[in-house]
């Protein structure tokens, strides 16, 4: 603040330069990337160091644009806006002795502030311009043109356990056994099939014939298929039986089952 | 390194077999073993990459010494990028290599000082780098950033709301050629001046960043990443 | 090389400013900017794109010369590749630049049982396996189980065609932890249940190993195993 030691006449010093500046900036309003960066801009017009900065005659140079905006019809965006409230609300601050009674912080500190973060900002651009300015890879510095990937090789071992070896082979030798259960038609003979042959053939038994005449060709032989068939045999009789078809008779355990047909 | 190998030729030959067996391999070996690797790989290597694949019992960190000063001042050297180790070609050879010159994406100036205050004061939360720039970071800037695999997502601010930080990569030091973020360009005497510091601001000074109440973990982020 | 430094070292200032302006660089620059090209590039690169590359005046072939002495026993070398150039990991480390992966798998049921087939009925024939399990024994299997030493060749047998047999292998019993096939457990109560009956098929369906006349030398190979 020292270099404006007459606080009040801060508007009527700009410059008719810098009224013209501030026109520029309005045209160029979209080119800003808001309020912090058209303060920077405006501060580089008062031609010295950012520490010594007058921010009270940045705030009316600030004021200044926004206001010529508004003459020139130029819709200004709502953070373009804030901030020159704020800015109007400091430089009052600024300008008119402090008031012992209102609280939070004053007007030099808060434009201190304000003066820490043009120039952080534009510290950061000249960090950032620096950092462009370096060797780049691909421009100035290069990496390895054939890199050599890392070949993988993927070894495959296989396990197997005793217990495995074992079992595998137990599946083998006893695959007949444990196969899924299927019916095994070769060997039955059914209750069905018997009945079928024993309604043709029971007519012409007009006398006590054994069970075993009745079984079918080619099953006696096979001790497994001639009791499928005998017992097969047998229930058939009984469900003749059960239909007064037939008789039949046993005349002890275990001797052989006669059957003749029953004449209604 | 020829004291290296005498060491080992004074030895009987019985015991020099099974050092070959058990034990590392003389330091000019790993050397060579490790600029095998620098040269085989286009991203820098970490030295705990290089000790997992170099026999058991090498050091890598100490071949690395060798290795680096063996290639001052050739036409490629050995670089330090972060936590890592990679073979680049000397600075001043650019103007030869035009034809693998990759087209390097025009940034927008918001991308550059992004990425600029992200380098200078990570780890730092987006309503940070606000608060910088006096603007909203659009989310396309961000994005393209870590698209680049230039920054990327640092630690949690354990504060309110729990922000993301950002940080600079691996990648980042590599195509800057900087050894680590302690090293970008005038980062001491920015740290020096304060600029570096999240001051609070006494106010209520339109921003962003305002309602962000978590400027005291920032410089903490900061020391801790520069003390030394 | 040093001397080569030292050549450039010896010459006036004003006499290397005018060299860079007007002649060639001295060959220890040549040789810099070769080893960087070949660094960088894609593609080995011949002798005529050196000299396009590099400043007017300067000799890449002789360059090469010195490049190719100077990584002489280095981790890599400046190797010809067809008429061209380029810069490769050394022969003998070869080794670095692979990382092996061991994945376990569990054997296949065919190459169990055929691996059972043959424990359990050395020396057994092609043939046989396959009438044993009911099915053909690929190629594969058999190679596998070779490849894993757990089997080999054992005697031909003397019959028509000549079959080969397989037995089982000193690996195998090591894995299996045995001392011989004899000693594969539960075989006796295999053989008491009946199950190593290696009866014909019923109906005596030819099966590959019908036609083979051999069945006694499977049952002397057998009985030679199992008796005790």
């Amino acid at each position: 603040m020292s270099d404006t030691p007459s606080l009040l006449d801060g508007v009527e010093n700009q410059s008719v330069s810098e009224r013209l500046a501030a026109e520029a900036l309005i045209v160029d309003v979209d080119g800003f990337e808001g309020p912090l960066d058209l303060l920077l801009t405006l501060s580089r017009t008062q031609k010295v160091d950012l520490m010594k900065i007058s921010i009270l005659h940045l705030a009316q140079q600030y004021l200044a644009f926004v206001e010529k905006a508004k003459q020139l019809r130029i819709e200004l965006a709502a953070d373009y806006l804030v901030m020159a409230a704020w800015l109007a609300f400091l430089k009052s601050r600024l300008l008119l002795p402090p008031d012992p009674t209102e609280e939070g912080p004053s007007g030099e500190e808060l434009a201190a502030h304000l003066a820490f973060q043009l120039e952080r900002l534009q510290a950061m651009r000249d960090a950032a311009a620096q950092l462009m300015a370096r060797d780049q890879m691909g421009r100035d510095f290069f990496r390895r043109g054939i890199p050599q990937e890392m070949e993988q090789i993927r070894k495959v071992s296989y396990t197997a356990n005793l217990l495995e070896l074992m079992q595998a082979y137990s599946r083998l030798r006893t695959r007949d056994e444990f196969r899924p259960f299927v019916m095994d038609r070769e060997n039955v003979f059914t209750m069905e099939q018997a009945l079928d042959r024993m309604r043709g053939l029971i007519g012409f038994a007009g006398d006590w014939t054994d069970l075993s005449i009745y079984l079918p060709d080619g099953w006696s032989a096979n001790p497994m298929r001639r009791r499928a068939a005998t017992a097969a045999t047998f229930a058939a009789s009984l469900e003749l039986v059960k239909a007064g078809k037939v008789e039949i008779r046993q005349s002890e355990t275990f001797a052989p089952i006669q059957l003749r047909r029953k004449d209604q | 390194m020829d004291s290296e190998n005498e060491i080992t030729q004074e030895r009987d030959p019985e015991q020099t077999r099974k050092d070959t067996l058990f034990d590392a391999p003389p330091m000019a070996e790993q050397e060579r073993m490790v600029e095998a690797i620098l040269f085989a790989s286009a991203d820098p290597v970490t030295v705990r990459e290089l000790n997992d694949r170099l026999p058991h019992g090498c050091d890598a960190a100490e071949a690395l010494v060798y290795l680096r000063k063996r290639y001052e001042g050739r036409g490629v050297s050995v670089v330090k990028v972060g936590d890592a180790w990679a073979i680049r070609t000397a600075g001043d050879l650019g103007f030869l290599m035009q034809k693998e010159t990759v087209e390097v994406r025009k940034l927008s100036r918001a991308a550059i000082e992004t990425l600029a205050i992200i380098a200078y004061h990570q780890p730092v939360t987006r309503a940070e780098i606000e608060e910088i720039r006096g603007v909203t970071v659009s989310r396309g800037t961000i994005d393209l950033l870590i698209e680049m695999e230039w920054i990327r997502f640092g630690r949690r601010r354990m504060t309110p709301g729990r922000p993301v930080t950002f940080v600079v990569t691996q990648n980042f030091l590599d195509h800057f050629g900087l050894e680590s973020a302690r090293d970008l360009p005038g980062i001491k005497e920015l740290r020096a001046a304060g600029l570096l510091e999240n001051r609070l601001p006494p106010g209520a000074i339109p921003g962003p960043a305002v309602q962000d109440d978590d400027d005291d973990e920032v410089i903490d982020g900061q020391s801790e990443l520069f003390e030394d």
